[in-house]
């Protein structure tokens, strides 16, 4: 039984996609660049070298092309597993994700099984060009047919990718970009948990705060930072964006009282608006104050000079904390 | 059938250019049609393409034409009535999906849009399974794994893309089949179909695209999607196109099924274009008249598919009256079993919309599914209410 | 002055487009079959005999090709006027829309407006087949760059197209296709109020109804079919779903205490989460009840046979009305 | 340059084969590769073009090629030195940009992708304002107006719609001009470039399809996009395209001028592939060292753009060491300005996020920038508070 070793976000998704295509000759990757440079991210370093061009395939440049081939390939039994190269790149394959990908099980009344999952690495924080920097799970968790999962750590993207890759439906698999680099002890022997299932990260009797992928991290900066205030945020990383797995976020508002959600995505129709009238809906009476969104802001993605500026911070989600003391 | 050296010296030229004589008005098609039986029946050699089929081949063709026909008529007929909510006509198009769909083997997988009634009846689809989406029951009643015929797909050319992929897969299993992707000529201007090009060739996938040109998408004619003969987009993406006279079902069989054997023999895609003419409206909810000229459709009717493998089948005493009267009586009961199978058809139960949204259901929508279902029940009996609240909203 | 004459909403659409061609040579309208055919609902009819092919253009089968060079177009300083042919054949130019329509006023620093109309008849309750019924309107409003409008009747219809082909932003102009058939008196002398506005439509003092497009019908049926019962509701015509004109919104639910979001649209995510998010933020205070949400179901659009089951109706509504009470 | 018969005859052959003498490496790019000058500095003539330059017109375009390497070296460099976020490299690629925007008239418009920084510097586009874009201050920083260069599109293939309705506007001006779109060998993939010749062909708009093949698209080879080379793409969408010589300016320019003449004067679009190679890495984050080999590039060097328009020059006496030394003198100086001009670049201003979201601002965003404000002044001073923030965040 190997060791727990310290791997980063990006390698252990690496990981786990091996592991998956070890264990299952049908899963085969495709993508741009996946091949021989292994991603522009690495995530799928050496996997070409190992498994061959016809497993890991890189692909003609179109995204559309991309999906529309994973959905033929999924039809003869295959689990292709989609790397969009950066989240604003996703859009070309929207018409073969929203109308076929998302539709075909329920078209065919279940003969026909989309067992996809696009990997997207999303977020900003990098200083890059626009297009490279954008959070557009709403877009796929409005979806009917879709499935849209996120991690925040590397023990999480291990075990996550490749339950993704095991699920029966098509799952969106929204990769942290700013924390590939982020490291954790990595036990590849241990049991995880179901895929669709919030995770408690840090208990708190204050405040919930809710949070996924990247925002995981600032949330339990800003729960540490203000812990000094005599303030307990509990934070709750999601996990799954849909479908949204409440139950033990209601149980923490009906503790607490407040909540406050978080995610770099443009706050108008962003997963915070569905979340909070959830909560609302379920938790009226235990409410001390509305549940209070921090969000990108309602602009396209800005040059990187002013991202800082643009994405949720440690500051923001405690005055957003703060607010909803005052209310 | 196999020919006389009489036949076809007589008509070589013709058959090579296209242009079958006394039949001027095949000319705007161009000398690269590939014909093999006239308009008027008569058979033609083609320097390439040729079939053999026994006379009952030939007229188990013909039979596979008349009920395919009969079946669009039937269902048009059922439409105009209220039975169904609309239907794609596939009138005048009968022998390029009976030529098609003859040139399938059993491997083979194909991939339609929603007007290859001709190719489903082929791939023994019941009737009844494609009637039931045009009545709004589902989308496709039938199995597209044991048909091998994949559902319906109504947004334009994402097909194409689903028909290269599964030949990847076909590829990679080391398959002895192939993909079959229909599409029409507007269908062309899609970048999804594009796609699929760039894909099929650079991966030599085994998969045949077949284009059926009737002329129009729904009110735009041809000039609206190119200003070149639609075979000739294969040329951009490095394989061969052809064209093909699409209500000749010999020269479509014998096209189809030398591409369908390259592409399985690792020679790569080839692009069908089935020159033919959509003799009815684009669906039962349109009106052609806005858009075309009646001489127009008189014209193309002097080419109807049926007729020429009918004239053949007398003119060569392969058939008789007798043959064709029994033909007409299948049709008959097919036709009445159709009218029978519609109009009993089920209402589909309103809770199934929740079931197959995903294979693994989730918690979440099993609530919503069961919410409805007791909201539904609080109806129970009072099922007009529910339906003049319907109509009224 | 012509004297008010009774026109459907779909020749209302009709005669507004003609207007605003006649008014300024820079509109033109792009689209399939939108010539002599006059569009599969017959919006653009008569158009192309009058304005010549330059101006009304049957394009190539190809939604992204229509919205990409509209885009050209709109750099070249015309108006175009981009016809989807239905809600669920959008997303071929999603890309486009997106990542170009939405984003190149602001990418230009304003140098390059985008005054692109897209019309798009929405919604369900016709019998059609697959993707001829949806409502994707929340797709859009989640994006930021662009404006969200819906009309729901004739009058609406005529001012609303002309004042989003005025506008200097891209603007989706989603049409109530169930409802073209409706009829009302056409004053085209009057003048109208302005385009990004809600508008009350009928006073009540118990529960706030907020409807848009093909509900506003259905939410003021139930209304009257209520007040039997001695129930009084307030219904608000939404008309802009990006931005949100909700000020209205917040002074009848301080009224009422109670509000209830009616869209055709999967609820999950849909504009009913934003507007129930806000309100609760404005109106915590004076909610007697969370804000309720009627939509469709969270499937994708059913056959015809099941769609008076998935869409909202009058009962939906009067039921979640009810349920606001018994909070 | 006006040629005397003697060049002119020596060299036909390989002018017309593209394969010049001495220079067997050009063989992959086939016959069809339209040359004007070799590597060696020769002149050839071809059948169909040629170019008559003076000699201040030949030294004026060398101080193009020459000041454009120099913005790229010195933006990488900065680049290196975290002035920049990113910059894309054009190395290598001079000869086709310079020949294509020489070849550009005041009154046509240019639509570039991410990479065009040398098409960029003949439409007068100040480097600074393309270097603020790689800096993360704005989103490119020209007027695309009035430079007539539509501003950079990190979207791959969607600016080729855009010239082709850009075209379709000038159509219907009636407006003396052409659009010209740049993309690269792996844009061909694309849906939309592939619509955008659907368009361009079926609407004959005055638009020219210049397609740069540096014969990569990252780490991706051209056989990843296409089995036929690139330029044929075209015979299927019915109309002209060209292979030329990209590292042969003259050459460049000849065909580009054809091309645009021809759309300007109703003739519609062409296609033209540049032949050339991106001697860099795809950006400063990429490491080519990955998936190509060093020799590959050896091979390349010699076919260097630039150092042919030089030997030429010195060849034919058209320019003397004085000049070159100047040329020289002249990039320094151009270097020196942007370097200054990049590490004083103002930050942009926090607040400017919301003002151009929209043409008429909306009360939503005008409140949310207000709150923005607000909050952002609470920091007032202590912005290292958010920028750590920011960072540990
Ligand atoms: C992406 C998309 N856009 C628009 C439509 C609406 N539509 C249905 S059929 C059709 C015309 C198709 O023409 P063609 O490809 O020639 O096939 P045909 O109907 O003639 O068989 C159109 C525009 C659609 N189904 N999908
Ligand atoms: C739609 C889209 N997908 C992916 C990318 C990421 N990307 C940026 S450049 C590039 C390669 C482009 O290659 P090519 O078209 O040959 O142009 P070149 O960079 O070689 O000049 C890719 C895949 C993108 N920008 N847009
Ligand atoms: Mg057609
Ligand atoms: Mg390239």
């Amino acid at each position: 039984m190997p060791a727990p070793t310290s791997v980063t976000l990006g390698k252990a998704i690496n990981m786990g996609l091996r592991r998956a295509m070890e264990e299952d000759p049908k899963v085969l990757l495709m993508g741009e660049d996946i091949g021989r440079l292994g991603g522009v991210f690495r995530v799928t370093d050496g996997l070409q070298k190992d498994f061959g061009e016809d497993r890991v395939v890189d692909t003609p440049l179109a995204e559309s092309g991309i999906l529309g081939t994973a959905v033929g390939l999924a039809m003869r039994g295959y689990r292709p597993v989609c790397e969009i190269q950066f989240d604003g790149f996703i859009f070309p394959a929207y018409n073969q994700i929203v109308t076929q990908v998302a539709k075909i099980h329920g078209r065919s009344q279940g003969k026909l099984p989309m067992r996809i999952v696009i990997r997207v690495p999303f977020g900003g924080g990098i200083g890059a060009v626009e297009h490279h920097s954008e959070s557009p799970e709403a877009y796929f968790s409005h979806t009917a047919g879709l499935k849209v999962v996120s991690c925040s750590n590397p023990v999480d993207a291990y075990w996550m990718i490749q339950q993704a890759i095991r699920a029966d439906d098509p799952v969106l698999f929204f990769e942290p970009k700013r924390r590939y680099w982020e490291k954790a002890e990595l036990d590849v022997t241990a049991e995880p948990g179901p895929l669709f299932e919030s995770r408690l990260v840090r208990e708190g009797t204050d405040c919930t705060v809710l949070a996924y992928g990247p925002m995981v991290k600032t949330a339990l900066q800003a729960a540490a930072a203000i812990e000094s205030e005599g303030r307990s945020l509990e934070v709750i990383d999601l996990r799954a964006l849909s479908p949204l797995a409440l139950d033990p976020v209601y149980d923490s508002v009906r503790r607490t009282g407040r909540c406050v959600v978080v995610h770099e995505a443009p706050t108008n129709l962003g997963l915070g608006a569905e979340i909070a009238a959830r909560i609302t809906e379920r938790c009226f009476y235990s409410l001390e104050s509305p549940v209070l969104r921090v969000g990108g802001y309602d602009t396209p993605y800005p040059p990187s000079k002013l991202e800082e500026d643009y994405l949720p911070d440690l500051d923001r989600i405690l005055d957003a904390v703060d607010r909803t003391f005052s209310f | 059938m196999s020919m006389s050296p009489g036949e076809t010296g007589s008509s070589a030229r013709a058959g090579a250019t296209g242009v079958t004589p006394g039949d001027s008005s095949f000319a705007e098609a161009g000398p690269e049609l590939i014909q093999l039986l006239t308009p008027e029946g008569e058979l033609v050699s083609h320097p390439d393409y040729s079939v053999d089929l026994s006379p009952e081949q030939l007229r188990a063709l013909y039979r596979d034409l008349a009920l395919v026909r009969r079946i669009d008529v039937e269902a048009t007929a059922l439409q105009r009535q209220g039975e169904l909510g609309i239907w794609a006509s596939l009138l005048g198009q009968e022998g390029a999906q009976v030529g098609a769909g003859w040139a399938l083997e059993e491997q083979d997988m194909a991939f339609p849009t929603y007007r290859e009634h001709g190719v489903a009846w082929t791939r023994n689809v019941d009737p009844l399974d494609i009637i039931s989406l045009f009545r709004g029951c589902d989308n496709g009643a039938w199995d597209p794994i044991a048909t091998k015929f994949n559902l319906y797909t109504v947004v334009i050319g994402v097909q194409c893309l689903h028909a290269v992929g599964y030949a990847m897969g076909m590829q990679r299993d080391g398959a002895a089949g192939a993909a079959l992707a229909f599409f029409g000529d507007g269908a062309t201007s899609q970048g999804d179909v594009n796609e699929s090009f760039v894909w099929a060739s650079v991966f030599s996938a085994p998969v045949v695209f077949f284009c059926q040109n009737n002329q129009y998408a729904i009110s735009e004619p041809i000039e609206k999607q190119s200003r070149i003969p639609l075979f000739q987009r294969a040329r951009g993406f490095g394989f061969p196109g052809v064209r093909v006279d699409g209500n000749d079902v010999l020269a479509v069989l014998a096209v189809t099924r030398k591409a369908l054997e390259a592409a399985r023999t690792g020679q790569g895609p080839t692009f069908i274009e089935a020159y033919t003419y959509r003799m009815g409206a684009h669906t039962t909810s349109d009106d052609p008249s806005r858009y075309r000229l009646a001489s127009e459709m008189e014209a193309w009717k002097l080419k109807d598919p049926i007729e020429r493998v009918k004239a053949y089948l007398v003119r060569s005493g392969h058939a008789d009256s007798a043959f064709f009267a029994s033909i007409e009586a299948e049709a008959d009961e097919l036709a009445a079993r159709i009218r029978k199978g519609t109009i009993e058809m089920p209402d589909p139960e309103p809770a199934s919309m929740f079931t197959h949204v995903y294979a693994e259901q989730t918690a979440y929508l099993e609530d919503q599914g069961a919410e409805f279902a007791e909201y539904h029940s609080s109806f129970a009996g009072a099922d007009d209410d529910l339906a003049t609240a319907g109509q009224e909203a």
